[in-house]
């Protein structure tokens, strides 16, 4: 192991090196649960520092890691997303009797495989990534125990998960029966009919990873039935490495040529459908985590455009990211600040008299989400459809943009929902996770205001 | 200078009160409007004094307007036009006058005055606008303003809605003359007057402008408004009919001629004479004295078209001058009588007024022989020009020669179921003489009607229009015969109170002005609700709004079948979920 | 007939008919065994494979450990978990053999369409143990140490699992 | 025997893994089709090795049983709080998420 | 510099309203901020000041911060903050204050926004950006119908704005820069024009409405609060004609005119249609309503007839429609005060007891209907004559509205003021005069004085490839 080796995978030993930390830690000193939360916040954080410190740079153990603009960029992301999901649940493990310190690490563990999900440099690696990412998932969603069917959506999630990841194992397996290596450089020449089976194969895997549809069916049950922070990290993290890895593959897949068409063609239709079902299914609902469920999936889609672009749009991909985390998360932790944890529509009734200032903050984010300016959700719209656009993809993004008309019908329900006059359910006090969704709706003004930053730190991702 | 303060005097008298007459008195909210005429009438005989002193045209520019080539704010006078300035100026300051105390117990005065003074105003403009637009204007003003004066006693359903018709049939003329105005622009991109007239008339541009000139001028086919106008006070009937709208037909062909097409003129002089026959005999039928009236102004006007429409500018104008005259002393009389037997309007129901209110039977006396065109009387003279000049058009003779004589029976009709036939009611019996401000300003107008004729002819008023022609002996002799003869025929025959000479029938038919109303009515205004409801209830209702509730609930209706697709079985979604991935595999793998 | 042939004319349709057996079988507990026959002839495939450590792991960690596992929860939670069909349920009898066959047959296709890069004419290396540490240690020390801390990252989660009926309260959910 | 036919046997292991997952309503069974799925894998894996004459492919093989190691553990984790609640297994019993 | 001042400014006084100890003075803060707005902008037009600002912004997606005014500009903007200021002046005691006058600053700031924009990006911004306050006022104060309204208006509207959005985004890939002036300066090929110009048309054809796009107006309308509704018709419609003008005939001259004959077509029977259908109305809010569709029909054709005459109509037509409406809205709400109802059947002969009610309200309707000495004259004719120069059919239909104008504008007087005295009110107030008298000689001012605005309005306006007369 050299140098290089260890600051390609700095970041990851923080992730994962936190979690094993914060597990001893509890079977020695006993303290309260909030503790453990923000220790690993703290490791979180710690993480997208260690990437931003050590930036890019040579890739880690003979290319099997990779440490380019995009690892390091998506590192960030993720370290940041996993920190402030954790906030979140600062202040909701104690009332939901959670057992915080393995909550903190799963979710430590998850985001490290996230990580080695976007900075695979092999199939393997990537591989192993998925299953890191998705085995502690699978546990966090059954965790709350008196929860809606928590223990079902677990299953569920947990019996499509491995059947998804079957998938792509037997992906990897035709990839290498037909070019005999597992980089992920080789996919370019994973040309014979053999090696494009096994491409749909990890196209298959890594959808279901990213909730496209009709890969989707796990999402909803799973985000409305996880702890809600745990919602919001599996909304952002998963989606992040899930992305992250299409595109690594889909540079590697359409650098040749050969296949190129194929894959923006897959993933055009791919995304197509998901705009469509996904924002349809989100019209009834009455569950605002359910609705929100929904609209990730769609978000999916949208970031799907992009990938559909091909790498060129790896800015907007990666722009989209950031501001969906910022918006996903913010989202979220609005429900965390609700006494129920799976309220409906009705009982947002009177927010907005009881707590303007999460009202505000909610509706920011929900003109976010809706893509409305002047919130970076809007940029990140713009951004993708640029991208798609330049890609020929003008038949793609009008149905994009009508789907985004139906996508705020159901975003100005929930933000009409808190305005509506009547008694819904009490709110918490102000707390840590109120100021991480304060500090996300600020976020995502500021980024819609003043975008320059951001936009060319999005010029980094590259692989 | 003067010619500024001609026009802006009334508008300024407007504004004043329509400002600040809240806080005035009734009389003197009439003095100031009246007072603003008649320095008006002061300034426009200062121009006639400055055109006889061999001034050949006046022009006030008072600024720029519209972004149009010629729409300014310029006003110019010339000596066609001089003689219709003093006249509107004139005219409206006695009528105004007289409206002081005739309007003596009315809360509505302030408005009343405002917009009579507007209503001049918007003549004048008319009358001397350099431009094309100008005039429009006051076209459109003047409408405004006999709707506003129509409706006065709003309270009364009937005379807000008669407000509304004259107003409406108006429009439909403006219409025309916009459209006309956009041809005449589209062409020859401006419209000044003065460049206009050097260029060729435009056929369609003519026509346009005439039909805005029918409905002014309440001609054939657009008459409609003008018999219901009568709605109004008494006052505001006289100037309508006397000095202020509907010659602005009259005023308009004459204004305009080299701009309109030849063909168009003799149409005009064609519906004129038609006109002025038509509504002769549907005055003769009338039973309202208001009405008939009424129905003489719209075939007066229809004289003058076939005055304006053969080319006898001099003989229009002259026409529409003594008509002035006449149709003024007329209506005050009429106004007069209403005011001596509590608003009565049934002629049938009068009678005896000779008695019992002398001075009005003398005015009213004095106009009635102008409308009859009974030598020496104003209308004698100007309707002799119009035969004369019709000479040429043998048709056009005829119908004038028959309107002289019908006119002249139903004058002779009028005069004798008022004044003289025995009275018929009480209001009649008890009938009393009106106040001396009203009077006198009737008699000044009586005595211009009885004078005004000779004086013309006698070249002491110039009419600023060459075209004088001397009528031949025989037309002037046949002219008189017939009016005498008509004016005698109508006294006598109802000398003794009302009778009926034709079927009951036919006589209703003819009274309701042959029942074109009601055609309009089934044919135009039925048509146009139907059309309207039309619109509201089905293309509105079914298809505007009916076609996005269909696509809401098309996306709706998809959510639901999206959501039940989740139906919860985890065994569908693997198969969903394996099923796309055969769907990937054989895209991918098969080609 | 070489022995690899032999052995797949053997083991394959052995490997087969079990599979086909262990997702026919109602009862879990004749499925699990099915597929313990599957893995054992998998296994001896691997050794016509000229993998035979990989057998041996399959064998002692696949058919050994998982399966035993998957055994001891299967008697764990008794007999009566029986794989029942009823009437209400989506019936996918013949979804389920569809897409298998749709899935095979696309594959099919491409594996015999599909020209594979020339095998290689080089022996496996003799020293088969050996290169596979070397492997280990060598070219997947990244992927060998990630594989850890996923096992670590899975006994957690199944702690969790397994303990959160003691920590969890019920929430106030609906 | 050429790769192919290991390739063959290793699809039709996966099209019986598949079906299974479908067609099995114990949660077990499911379970067990998708270890069919995996052995399916394997086999490739260590056909195509063979092939190419390496041993990254059984290496690599013994990652995925590790892999299915970690998901078996976790698997029968929830699987046995789900009989805990429910005294079911059965997948369609846990069908009342949806929408 | 001035153009940034013109947003900042209302954004200022939105934050001021926001907060709580200036609670009794918000509804001052927005009037005095909204007749700042108006003041400022129309010194622009007076006095040559620097007006443009250029920022960097979202550069990689080819926006920049650039705004600028010129006389069009200032001429809508200085409508807008008259509409503004007598809105927030008009809206007393309104519940919850504070959130509604500072939605009401947040309002104008982006209608502010919409006009000074130079930069597609940037004016998609304010564009969407209107519609979020727009959508909570009238969601939160609305009336009856208010939650049916409001969604039917923001989706409709949004899904003309999502096309816009794809308009924007192809005009940034293709040309690389979103710079008004700068794609202006240098017109894509006349042969690709229709497309993004029709992309660009949807959205505007919606806000404006165009006819047949009008389905959310009545119902927004009679839903929203008076003074909403009074922004919405009074000036918010204004920017989709200032945008048809800016950026459709700006930056697609051609395209806009080969979609011309169809585009006017569609306005001349919308303007007749509006009116038709206004004759029919019994509830004052929805004649109003329809009337507006008429009035902005008219404005639309003479934008897409594109002559200079018929621009300066539409500009003149669109102050005009922004001050008349304004008034009538104010008027129909203080005659439902009277009659607790804005039905005309619960009205009648409410001129013996209410004269100046009935007087303002006899003015703004001859206003409405175009009678001359009124702006609605001004705009009325020069965009009819300009329309007739290219499209004299069209031109001809359009101006068979000023005799249907006629019905339904003096049938609402007559119904609610004239005949006997079914309804008595109190006459007006000196607030309630002070409210109306300004807007009603503001339009007898332009009327007289039209080239206050036309001045403003010059030949650039005009596209350079269509000719100019």
């Amino acid at each position: 192991m050299t140098v290089y080796d260890l600051g390609a995978i700095a970041p990851l030993l923080v992730l994962a090196g936190g979690a094993c930390v914060v597990l001893l830690a509890d079977l020695v000193f006993r303290a309260d649960e909030r503790v453990w939360a923000g220790l690993g916040a703290a490791f979180a954080v710690a993480a997208a520092v260690t990437a931003l410190v050590l930036g890019p740079g040579d890739d880690g153990f003979g290319s099997e890691i990779r440490r380019d603009g995009a690892s390091v960029f998506f590192a960030i992301v993720i370290g940041a997303s996993t920190a402030a999901a954790l906030l979140l649940a600062i202040g909701y493990v104690a009332p939901a009797r959670l057992p915080a310190a393995e909550v903190t690490a799963l979710t430590l563990f998850s985001a490290s495989g996230g990580l080695l999900l976007a900075s695979a440099g092999d199939l393997l690696v990537a591989f192993i990534g998925l299953e890191l990412l998705s085995i502690p998932l699978y546990a966090l969603t059954g965790l709350l125990h008196g929860a809606r069917h928590a223990d079902e959506s677990s299953l569920k999630y947990f019996l499509l998960g491995a059947a998804a990841s079957a998938v792509f194992a037997y992906g990897i397996a035709l990839i290498y029966a037909s070019t005999d290596s597992i980089a992920i450089g080789s996919l370019a020449s994973a040309t014979s009919p053999i090696g494009l089976a096994g491409i749909a194969f990890l196209l298959a895997g890594l959808a279901f990873k990213a909730a496209l549809v009709p890969f989707h069916f796990w999402a909803p049950d799973a985000y409305v039935s996880a702890p809600t922070p745990a919602t919001a990290f599996m909304a952002v993290v998963a989606k992040v490495g899930a992305f992250a890895a299409l595109l690594r593959i889909g540079g590697a897949v359409t650098a040749p040529g050969v296949a190129g068409l194929d894959w923006r063609a897959s993933l055009a239709v791919l995304a197509a459908i998901t705009l469509v079902l996904a924002n349809l299914a989100a019209l009834g609902q009455s569950s605002l985590k359910r609705l929100l469920a929904y609209s990730s999936i769609a978000h999916a889609g949208y970031i799907c455009v992009a990938v559909a672009a091909g790498v060129v749009a790896s800015g907007a991909i990666a722009f989209y990211l950031v501001v969906y985390a910022a918006l996903t998360v913010g989202a979220f932790g609005v429900i965390t600040l609700l006494s129920n944890d799976d309220p409906t529509l009705d009982d947002l009734h009177g927010l907005a008299r009881r707590r303007p200032l999460v009202v505000i903050a909610l509706g920011v984010l929900l003109l976010g989400l809706a893509g409305l300016p002047p919130t970076a959700g809007f940029l990140a719209k713009v951004y993708v459809f640029e991208a798609a656009i330049g890609a020929r993809l003008a038949w793609l993004v009008i149905l994009a943009v009508l789907m985004s008309v139906v996508s705020a019908a159901y975003y100005l329900r929930v933000l009409f929902a808190c305005l509506a006059e009547g008694e819904g359910e009490p709110a918490r006090g102000p707390s840590i996770g109120g100021g991480v969704v304060v500090l996300a709706a600020l976020a995502i003004i500021v980024v819609g205001i003043v975008p320059g930053p951001l936009l060319d730190a999005v010029q980094s991702v590259r692989f | 200078m003067t010619l500024a303060l001609v026009v802006a005097l009334p508008l300024a008298g407007a504004i004043v009160i329509a400002l600040f007459g809240g806080r005035l008195s009734r009389s003197l909210i009439g003095l100031i409007a009246t007072g603003a005429l008649a320095l008006a009438f002061g300034a426009a005989l200062a121009i006639a004094q400055a055109f006889a002193a061999g001034k050949g045209t006046l022009v006030a520019e008072l600024g720029p307007w519209l972004p149009i080539r010629g729409a300014d704010l310029t006003l110019r006078i010339d000596p066609l036009t001089l003689p219709l300035v003093v006249m509107v100026t004139g005219i409206s300051a006695l009528i105004c006058l007289y409206s002081i105390d005739y309007l003596g117990h009315d809360t509505g005065a302030q408005r009343y005055f405002a917009a009579l003074d507007l209503f001049v105003f918007a003549m004048l403009l008319i009358v001397a606008a350099s431009n094309l637009l100008l005039l429009f204007a006051g076209w459109e003003l003047v409408g405004l303003c006999s709707y506003l004066l129509i409706a006065h006693y709003r309270e009364r359903p009937v005379a807000a809605s008669a407000g509304v018709k004259a107003f409406l049939v108006n429009r439909v003329g403006d219409a025309a003359f916009l459209v006309g105005i956009f041809v005449i622009f589209a062409s020859f991109h401006t419209v000044a007057l003065d460049e206009l007239t050097t260029r060729p008339p435009l056929l369609a541009a003519s026509a346009l402008l005439l039909v805005g000139a029918l409905a002014k001028s309440a001609q054939l086919p657009l008459h409609v408004w003008l018999p219901d106008a009568m709605e109004g006070p008494t006052p505001v009937s006289a100037l309508i009919h006397a000095a202020t709208m509907v010659t602005a037909g009259v005023v308009l062909l004459l204004r305009l001629a080299p701009l309109l097409h030849g063909d168009v003129l003799s149409d005009a002089a064609v519906i004129g004479a038609a006109t002025a026959l038509f509504a002769a005999i549907v005055a003769l039928a009338q039973t309202d004295h208001k009405r008939v009236l009424a129905w003489s102004t719209i075939s007066q006007i229809g004289l003058m078209f076939v005055g304006a429409g053969i080319g006898a500018a001099f003989a229009a104008l002259f026409h529409l001058l003594s008509h002035a005259f006449f149709k003024a002393a007329l209506f005050l009389g009429s106004g007069s009588v209403m005011h001596a037997t509590d608003d009565e309007l049934d002629m049938r129901r009068l009678g005896g007024l000779a008695r019992r209110t002398p001075l009005t039977t003398l005015a009213f006396a004095c106009g009635a022989l102008g409308l009859a065109a009974i030598p020496p009387a104003a209308g004698f003279f100007s309707k002799e020009q119009i035969a004369a000049a019709a000479l040429a058009h043998p048709a056009l003779l005829v119908v004038v020669l028959a309107t002289s004589a019908v006119t002249a029976l139903y004058a002779g009709r009028l005069f004798a179921l008022v004044f003289i036939a025995p009275a018929a009611s009480e209001q009649a019996r008890g009938a009393h003489e009106s106040p001396p401000l009203m009077l006198a300003p009737l008699l000044v107008l009586a005595a211009g009607a009885l004078v005004f004729g000779l004086l013309v002819s006698a070249g002491a008023v110039p009419l600023g229009v060459a075209g004088a022609t001397e009528a031949p002996l025989a037309l002037s002799v046949t002219s008189a015969a017939l009016a005498v003869a008509g004016a005698a025929l109508g006294l006598a025959l109802f000398w003794r109170g009302p009778r009926s000479i034709v079927p009951l029938s036919l006589a209703d038919v003819a009274r309701r002005g042959f029942l074109i109303d009601d055609l309009y009515a089934a044919a135009l205004v039925a048509p146009f609700r139907s059309l309207a409801r039309l619109l509201d209830t089905g293309s509105e209702a079914l298809v505007v709004q009916r076609s996005v509730d269909a696509v809401a609930w098309i996306v709706g209706r998809g959510g639901v079948i999206v959501r039940r697709a989740q139906g919860g079985y985890v065994r569908v979604y693997e198969a969903m979920l394996l099923a796309a991935a055969v769907v990937l595999l054989a895209y991918w793998s098969l080609r | 007939m070489t022995p690899e042939q032999a052995i797949f004319a053997i083991a394959g349709p052995i490997c087969l008919v079990a599979g086909f057996s262990a997702v026919r079988q109602r009862e879990p507990l004749s499925a699990a065994l099915s597929l313990t026959v599957t893995l054992v002839s998998l296994a001896v495939l691997f050794l016509g494979l000229d993998a035979p450590f990989l057998a041996f792991v399959q064998i002692a960690v696949y058919a050994g450990a998982i399966m035993v596992l998957l055994i001891f929860v299967i008697m764990l939670l008794g007999v009566s978990h029986v794989d029942m069909p009823t009437l209400q349920r989506p019936s996918l009898g013949l979804a389920g053999p569809l897409i298998a066959l749709a899935l095979f047959a696309v594959l099919a296709a491409a594996i015999l369409r599909g020209s594979l890069p020339a095998a290689s004419a080089d022996p496996l290396p003799e020293d088969h143990v050996n290169a596979i540490a070397d492997l280990l240690f060598g070219r997947y020390t990244f992927a060998f140490e990630a594989a850890s801390v996923l096992l670590l990252a899975a006994l957690v989660a199944a702690v969790v699992v397994a303990r959160k009926r003691s920590t969890a309260r019920e929430w106030p959910g609906r | 025997m050429p790769t192919e036919a290991y390739l063959l046997l290793g699809a039709g292991l996966f099209a019986l893994g598949a079906a299974g997952v479908v067609t099995r309503t114990s949660a077990l069974s499911v379970l067990i089709a998708v270890e069919l799925m995996l052995n399916a894998v394997n086999l490739t894996f260590v056909a195509a090795a063979r092939r190419y004459a390496q041993v990254d492919g059984g290496v690599i093989a013994f990652f995925v049983i590790a892999v299915a190691a970690a998901e078996v553990a976790v698997g029968l984790g929830i699987i046995i709080d789900l009989a805990r609640r429910k005294t079911s297994v059965d997948v369609d019993d846990a069908a009342d998420l949806r929408g | 510099m001035i153009a940034s001042a013109l947003v900042a400014l209302p954004l200022v006084a939105a934050a001021l309203c926001a907060a709580p100890l200036l609670s009794r003075w918000s509804r001052t803060i927005a009037a005095v901020a909204s007749l700042a707005v108006a003041v400022v902008a129309f010194a622009t037009v007076v006095v040559p000041l620097a007006t443009d600002a250029r920022i960097s912004w979202a550069a990689v997606l080819g926006a920049s911060y650039i705004v600028d005014v010129d006389g069009v500009s200032a001429i809508f903007i200085t409508l807008g903050g008259v509409v503004f200021a007598v809105g927030a002046a008009a809206s007393a005691h309104v519940p919850h204050r504070r959130a509604y006058f500072a939605l009401w600053c947040l309002l104008v700031a982006a209608v502010d926004g919409v006009f000074v924009a130079r930069d597609l990006g940037l004016f998609f911004v304010f564009w969407e950006a209107m519609l979020v306050p727009l959508a909570i006022l009238m969601w939160q104060w609305g009336g009856a119908d208010r939650r049916g309204a409001t969604i039917r208006f923001l989706l409709y509207t949004m899904a003309g704005s999502a096309l816009l959005l794809v308009g924007v985004v192809s005009v940034a890939v293709a040309r690389g820069t979103l710079d008004i002036d700068a794609l202006a300066a240098r017109p894509v090929p006349a042969s690709a024009q229709l497309l993004p110009a029709l992309l660009f048309l949807a959205a505007f054809a919606v806000k404006l409405p165009l006819f047949p796009f009008h389905a959310w107006l009545p119902r927004a309308y009679v839903a929203a609060p008076i003074p909403v509704a009074l922004a919405l018709s009074g000036i918010v419609a204004k920017t989709a004609v200032y945008a048809i003008i800016r950026i459709g005939l700006g930056l697609f001259p051609e395209g806009v005119a080969q979609a011309a004959p169809a585009l006017v077509a569609l306005a001349a029977v919308g303007t007749l249609y509006g009116a038709l259908l206004a004759t029919r109305q019994d509830d004052l809010r929805r004649l109003i309503a329809f009337s507006s569709l008429s009035h902005l029909n008219l404005i639309g054709l003479a934008v897409f007839a594109a002559t200079l005459t018929s621009l300066r109509g539409a500009v003149v037509a669109s102050v005009s429609h922004g001050l008349v409406v304004a008034a009538l809205f104010l008027l129909a709400a203080m005659l439902a005060r009277r009659t607790s109802s804005f039905a005309l059947s619960r009205a009648g002969g409410l001129a013996s007891s209410a004269p100046v009610l009935t007087a303002f309200s006899t003015l703004a309707v001859i206003a409405a209907i175009g009678v001359p000495g009124t702006s609605g004259f001004a705009g009325e004719f020069l965009s009819l004559a300009g329309t007739y120069e290219r499209y004299p059919a069209a031109a001809i239909t359009a101006t068979l509205v000023v005799i249907v104008a006629a019905v339904y504008g003096l049938g609402l007087v007559r119904r609610a003021f004239h005949g006997p005295p079914l309804a008595t009110g109190p006459d007006l107030g000196w607030r309630e005069r002070a409210l109306v008298a300004p807007l009603l000689a503001l339009v007898l001012v332009v009327g007289a004085a039209p080239w206050i605005v036309t001045d403003h309005v010059g030949q650039e306006i005009v596209p350079a490839s269509l000719g100019a007369r």
